[in-house]
């Protein structure tokens, strides 16, 4: 039974068509990446999967149950969480701060008008478990907004985690950060996989060969080749939707990324 | 109920709706691209009003009618540079409350300067009478009003959909960084809407100003329709204001068959009615931070 | 040592002095109550210029102490104006309240009043309930009610322009006073009711309504609205053409709105609380408003200044009458007064058991087109006793 | 447990004394009906802020709910026999959080400048309704001529101790809002406040929180507005009239409510008194009264306890950037 399945799924802005007629499922192990150039629909793709936008028309399965028009935090119990291309995290709230508000939700605090916070320690300890997994315990106190552009990026996926997710969507996790940082925030997917399904959304195309099971591209709003990173390499339209017709010589750099 | 009665009142309701309408445009346009709640607007309508009563006193009344707008327009141009352009982009309610504290203050000041009585004005010569077919009487003033509200709002329909100014004070609603990302000046581009819709209270002041009878506190009265029929006609669509401006005095002109009491109600609770069914108002394009996800 | 003995002594006779002078001119404390910002601003500048001028005609003291005015803005709210004349009492133990230019304020400052034991002399609103049932043993009312000017005008209406009535009302409780009062007046005087419309509250826009009465085919438009409401439904008549289809009664007409209208729009009758030239005094009073307040929106004596002054000129003379500014006493002696130099034709009578003045009301008709100040022609003056509702029309006790 | 600092530099404490001590001071002690508006004011301001500062909701027509508190108080004074008031003051909450749960439900979704124009609405449908039903409301003569009984056999008829029976309101409404607003849910307000989207994605079904918290507040609004109807013994439905909900808007920005939890009283006790002053010295007091509004947003728009906050802050900032550099420079060693 696959675990995360889309049926013609369309969203029209419009005239635009952003997501054309995608029909794909998802199953159990591995890491999944969606490629594609700009404006191909990857970011709409996810707002629909997880409620944000309604489609026009299509529908969306999750283990097998229809959660198409579900709001965000509806889907979310269900385990499927996202992180955000720009990182969207809490600002004036301290590190903690913001780990914690997954923490209230999942022990059920979200209704909750007349507890001490201070003094809830399973909502404690259980954040203090995601500060040790990200290593920002140092800085616990310090409010997100004064943090650096990777460590943005690693709160926003921890605070994803904090819903406990059987599937994970990365928006561009690795965007905009410098080379160091997005080795940190490389490794730290890696070991993700282990436990839960990643689906990513990337432009660097050493980490989406370098990890990826399975590769989508994308264009226009719909699939242009699905298959394992060899398959995908070698495929004809993925070339041409690249490169837009370059010379016989440049396929080969430009697919396998050493001309960046 | 007689059918003239109930004729005469939609006729009502459609020369009440266009001279609302005149007003909802100044508020939308300021509302669409400087995204900001002008509470001000009614004051401006106020000064219209005044400036004409006391021009056309000391010279004619077709100088009142030119003048009163032009300075309007100039108080506005004031009015946007020292204060409103300080808070675009902030909490919504910093737009409201610094031109609604400006309202307030400028209102004790019309009370300082022309006193605190009401005034009349005159009708002009040439349109005085009524028009009378059968038993169906109509004041023919009012009729050259509702003209004039029209030929404005003709006027403000063509110049957003026909000149490049108005191409870009339209997309300026859509996206306002890709207004500036274009190259186009924003802040300029925001102050001339403002200057624009002060234009506009000011001409609608002129029109107010013979029809109700000019007392201070007339500009909260006018600002209430004004701003609901924007909303209801969708944020910066010159259509959807006048439709939706025809659509609100001819239901509040009829009301009075059924509830006279109660009239004022209508237009509020027909706002509450679009919005819930269609956020973004009968034309509106474009919501301003109005929902979350849809 | 004899020098710091004699300093000593001279000034403890200063302080004794001092403490005598002080207590003998211990001042009168007089609360006044009305609108000094929104839009009955201009009716409260009236009403306090007469206040001023009555306290100037009593040299600016009474029982040899002096008169000292605190003046509070009622904001035409009733709420605002509740709490300030509270916060007087309380803090000042200010005993005498003048003022009031809407009903709603009347009602609430006289109701502080009652609870905390000050007089009130309510000096402008004519709904019937300030001396009926909102009535109190420390409320007093200078100008007539509803029950006084539609009666005192019905008879000469139904006799000189029309037998068919067409009520337009003002759809709030003094408005509603005023049409009550027409139709139970509909069959003494032989006239009959056409048709009613009423005009809610704070309407700027009249046209809806004005059609409803344009071809109703009525003698006779029996107008109860007042305020801004008035001006504008006066001014928007001369639009409709509604003085060439039909004659038009005010039930109660203030000068500042027919001067409002302009010229040529005039042309409505109205039974006026005041009319300034009727007496030479009442002349000669306008003149002295005119030299002393160039900038009133009126320099004519009317309405408001007139009752200012009336009720000051009361409160005033009953203290002096009681010799004591102990309230129950002034009650007392204000209870049954007559005041002869009124400057109207016929004295002013506070009738005791219900504190409603009672003095004389005139019914006029704005001249078309007539420029200046002379804008009204009076038609017949009244006398109010006459029409004014007896004890068993308005049963009250104001003992309890 | 709170140790004996910080109970010294808890606001709580002086604001608890001043309102205490308040009819026992020189001068303005007299002034108790003052007093006990401040009161009412600040529980108005409180509750308010619940929305405006913790939820980042701009509602301009709370007037509204205060209003319907009104008119509840006076309608069941009027006409209920026993002049005891504990129903009333009861149907005072229940009528200002009944009308906010129905219009919270059709607005929980809208933000910005929709939320405001339409609480704008909202408050004008009452005003009309609180200004032209005659016969039940008194239209603009209002309702007058109350009496206060007792509550609960308490005697609460003369203001000394109707001041008190304010103050106590007072307190427990400033534990409950604080408890509140310290409480796991005022950490999700706060946190909707500046970033609905990712709230949402944590699972906090954002729009019912918005209703929730909505009808709270209207309940304490109500709750206010029965107070305040007491206290003069009448309702009148200027209240309800949008212009008026501008004025705990004001009170709420210029104490610092969107800084801090204080602030609604702090703005409340200046703003209301100012008005009270200014109005019996200056005719024309309604041009500093609009001056005013302006002024607040321009330079103080975070409140005076805002510019509190921001030094506090700004220490932060300085204290975080010169250990995070240390802490920088130990992180890129450990990787390279």
């Amino acid at each position: 039974m696959d675990l995360l399945r889309t049926e013609n799924l369309t969203k029209k802005f419009g005239e635009l068509i952003a997501v054309n007629d995608v029909n794909i499922s998802i199953q159990e192990e591995g890491i999944l990446s969606i490629i594609g150039p700009n404006g191909a629909g990857k970011t709409t793709f996810f707002n629909l999967l997880t409620g944000y936008l309604k489609p026009t028309s299509g529908k969306v399965f999750l283990k097998g149950e229809d959660i198409t028009n579900l709001a965000p935090y509806d889907i979310v119990h269900k385990k499927l969480s996202r992180s955000f291309q720009i990182a969207s995290y809490f600002p004036e709230f301290t590190i903690f701060e913001n780990i914690q508000m997954g923490v209230f939700n999942r022990l059920g605090y979200s209704y909750n008008y007349f507890a001490n916070i201070n003094k809830l320690k399973d909502v404690h300890k259980e954040t203090e478990k995601y500060m040790k997994m990200l290593d920002l315990t140092e800085q616990k106190e310090m409010k997100a907004k004064f943090l650096s552009h990777g460590d943005k990026k690693i709160l926003d996926i921890a605070m994803c985690l904090t819903v406990e997710p059987e599937i994970l969507l990365l928006d561009e996790p690795t965007s905009g950060v410098s080379g160091t940082e997005s080795t940190k925030v490389f490794n730290f997917i890696k070991n993700l996989s282990k436990k839960m399904k990643i689906v990513i959304v990337e432009h660097d195309m050493d980490i989406v060969f370098s990890i990826s099971d399975r590769v989508v591209v994308l264009a226009q709003g719909s699939i242009l080749a699905d298959g394992t990173v060899e398959e995908v390499r070698k495929n004809e339209d993925v070339q041409k939707a690249y490169l837009g017709g370059f010379t016989e010589g440049g396929y080969e750099d430009a697919i396998s990324g050493k001309s960046k | 109920m007689n059918t003239t009665l109930c004729l005469a009142l939609l006729f009502n309701g459609i020369v009440l709706g266009l001279i609302w309408s005149v007003i909802a445009i100044g508020f939308s346009l300021v509302l669409g691209v400087g995204q900001t709640i002008n509470f001000a607007h009614g004051l401006l309508f106020t000064f219209g009003a005044y400036f004409f009563f006391s021009i056309s006193r000391n010279t004619s009344f077709w100088i009142a009618v030119i003048a009163a707008p032009i300075l309007v327009a100039i108080m506005s141009l004031f009015l946007e540079v020292v204060l409103v352009r300080r808070v675009y982009g902030q909490d919504p309610l910093f737009g409201l409350l610094i031109t609604f504290g400006f309202a307030i203050a400028m209102e004790e000041v019309i009370r300082m300067v022309w006193g605190k009585a009401a005034y009349s004005v005159s009708t002009p010569i040439f349109a005085r009478g009524q028009l009378i077919l059968g038993n169906f009487v109509y004041s023919r003033f009012r009729i050259l009003l509702a003209l004039f509200a029209l030929t404005i709002l003709l006027l403000v329909l063509w110049f957003m959909s026909k000149t490049s100014f108005g191409a870009i004070v339209k997309a300026g609603m859509f996206n306002s960084e890709m207004i500036s990302a274009l190259g186009h000046n924003l802040p300029l581009l925001r102050t001339l809407v403002f200057v624009m819709g002060g234009l506009l209270a000011g001409l609608a002041g002129v029109i107010g100003a013979p029809l109700w009878s000019i007392k201070s506190g007339m500009g909260t009265d006018v600002l209430m329709p004004g701003f609901i029929i924007a909303l209801i006609g969708g944020l910066g669509s010159i259509k959807g204001t006048i439709i939706g401006g025809l659509l609100v005095g001819i239901t509040t002109s009829l009301a009075v068959l059924v509830i006279p009491r109660f009239t004022d109600i209508i237009p509020y609770v027909m706002l509450i009615a679009v919005l819930f069914y269609k956020p973004k108002g009968l034309y509106g394009e474009v919501t301003i931070l109005g929902e979350v996800r849809e | 040592m004899k020098n710091k003995l004699l300093f000593f002594s001279l000034t403890l006779i200063a302080l004794v002095v001092f403490s005598l002078v002080v207590t003998a001119q211990e001042p009168v404390k007089i609360g006044i109550v009305s609108p000094k910002s929104g839009n009955y601003a201009d009716h409260g500048e009236m009403e306090r210029i007469g206040m001023y001028l009555a306290v100037e005609d009593f040299g600016g003291k009474v029982l040899g102490r002096p008169i000292e005015l605190i003046e509070v803005d009622s904001e035409t709210n009733p709420d605002i104006a509740s709490r300030r004349t509270k916060t007087l009492i309380e803090a000042q133990d200010v005993k005498f309240f003048l003022g009031a230019v809407s009903s709603s304020v009347g009602i609430a400052v006289g109701s502080v009043c009652h609870e905390l034991g000050s007089i009130y002399i309510c000096t402008n609103a004519n709904s019937d309930t300030i001396t009926g049932v909102d009535a109190n043993k420390h409320t007093f009312r200078v100008p007539p009610n509803m029950a006084i000017l539609v009666r005192g005008a019905a008879k000469y209406v139904a006799e000189n322009l029309g037998k068919k009535w067409y009520f337009v009302t003002h759809d709030y409780s003094w408005g509603w006073s005023g049409t009550e009062w027409g139709r139970k007046m509909l069959d003494k005087v032989g006239a009959v009711e056409v048709g009613e419309v009423k005009i809610p509250m704070n309407t700027r826009d009249m046209s809806s309504y004005l059609l409803q009465l344009v071809n109703s085919g009525a003698d006779v438009a029996c107008v109860t609205v007042g305020g801004f409401d008035g001006i504008a439904l006066y001014n928007q008549m001369g639009e409709f053409g509604i003085f060439d289809k039909m004659k038009v009664w005010w039930t109660l007409a203030d000068y500042p709105d027919s001067y409002a209208i302009p010229p040529e729009q005039r042309g409505r009758y109205g039974m006026m609380e005041i009319y300034w030239k009727a007496t030479p005094e009442l002349i000669e009073f306008s003149k002295r408003i005119h030299d002393k307040y160039p900038g009133a929106i009126a320099n004519v004596t009317e309405t408001n200044s007139y009752h200012g002054w009336l009720g000051m000129k009361a409160l005033l003379t009953a203290i002096e009458k009681a010799g004591t500014t102990d309230v129950d006493s002034v009650i007392k002696s204000l209870e049954g007064l007559i005041i002869c130099d009124n400057k109207q034709p016929d004295p002013t009578y506070i009738r005791p058991w219900d504190h409603q003045f009672i003095d004389t009301m005139f019914f006029g008709h704005d001249i078309p087109g007539a420029e200046g100040d002379d804008i009204t022609e009076v038609l017949f003056t009244a006398p109010c006793k006459d029409f004014a509702r007896t004890m068993t029309e308005n049963p009250i006790d104001l003992t309890k | 447990m709170k140790t004996k600092n910080n109970i010294l530099q808890d606001p709580y404490l002086y604001i608890f004394i001043i309102f205490l001590v308040y009819p026992f001071l020189p001068y303005i002690g007299k002034y108790r009906s003052v007093g006990t508006e401040l009161l009412i004011w600040s529980i108005f301001a409180l509750s308010f802020n619940l929305v405006l500062g913790y939820s980042g909701l701009p509602s301009f027509g709370h007037g509204a709910f205060f209003g319907v508190g009104t008119y509840a108080v006076a309608l069941t004074l009027l006409h209920l026999t026993s002049k005891d008031v504990t129903i009333s003051l009861i149907l005072a909450a229940f009528f200002g959080g009944l009308f906010t749960f129905f219009y919270g439900f059709i607005i929980k979704k809208k933000r910005g400048i929709y939320f405001s124009l339409l609480t704008v609405a909202f408050s004008q449908i009452l005003y009309v309704i609180g200004f032209r039903w005659d016969e039940v409301t008194g239209g603009e003569t209002g309702i007058t001529g109350l009496q206060r009984g007792g509550f609960l056999g308490i005697q609460i008829n003369n203001p000394i101790t109707y001041y008190y029976f304010v103050f106590v309101l007072f307190v427990i409404t400033l534990l409950v809002i604080r408890k509140i607003s310290n409480s796991p849910v005022g950490k999700v307000l706060l946190a909707l406040k500046q970033d609905e989207k990712r709230a949402q994605y944590l699972g906090f079904n954002t729009e019912r929180q918005v209703w929730f918290i909505f009808t709270i507040s209207g309940i304490f609004a109500g709750l206010a507005g029965g107070l305040h109807g007491l206290l003069h013994l009448s309702a009148f439905s200027d209240t309800l009239h949008w212009t008026k909900s501008g004025d705990v808007v004001m009170a709420t920005l210029l104490g610092g409510g969107l800084a801090n939890f204080y602030g609604p009283i702090v703005g409340a006790i200046i703003f209301i008194s100012a008005r009270e002053i200014l109005s019996s010295f200056w005719d024309n007091w309604l041009l500093l009264y609009g001056l005013a509004f302006v002024v607040i947003i321009l330079f103080i728009p975070t409140g005076l306890l805002g510019i509190v906050e921001r030094i506090r802050e700004k220490k932060h900032f300085e204290q975080f950037n010169n250990n995070r550099n240390n802490i920088g420079s130990k992180n890129t060693q450990e990787i390279t």
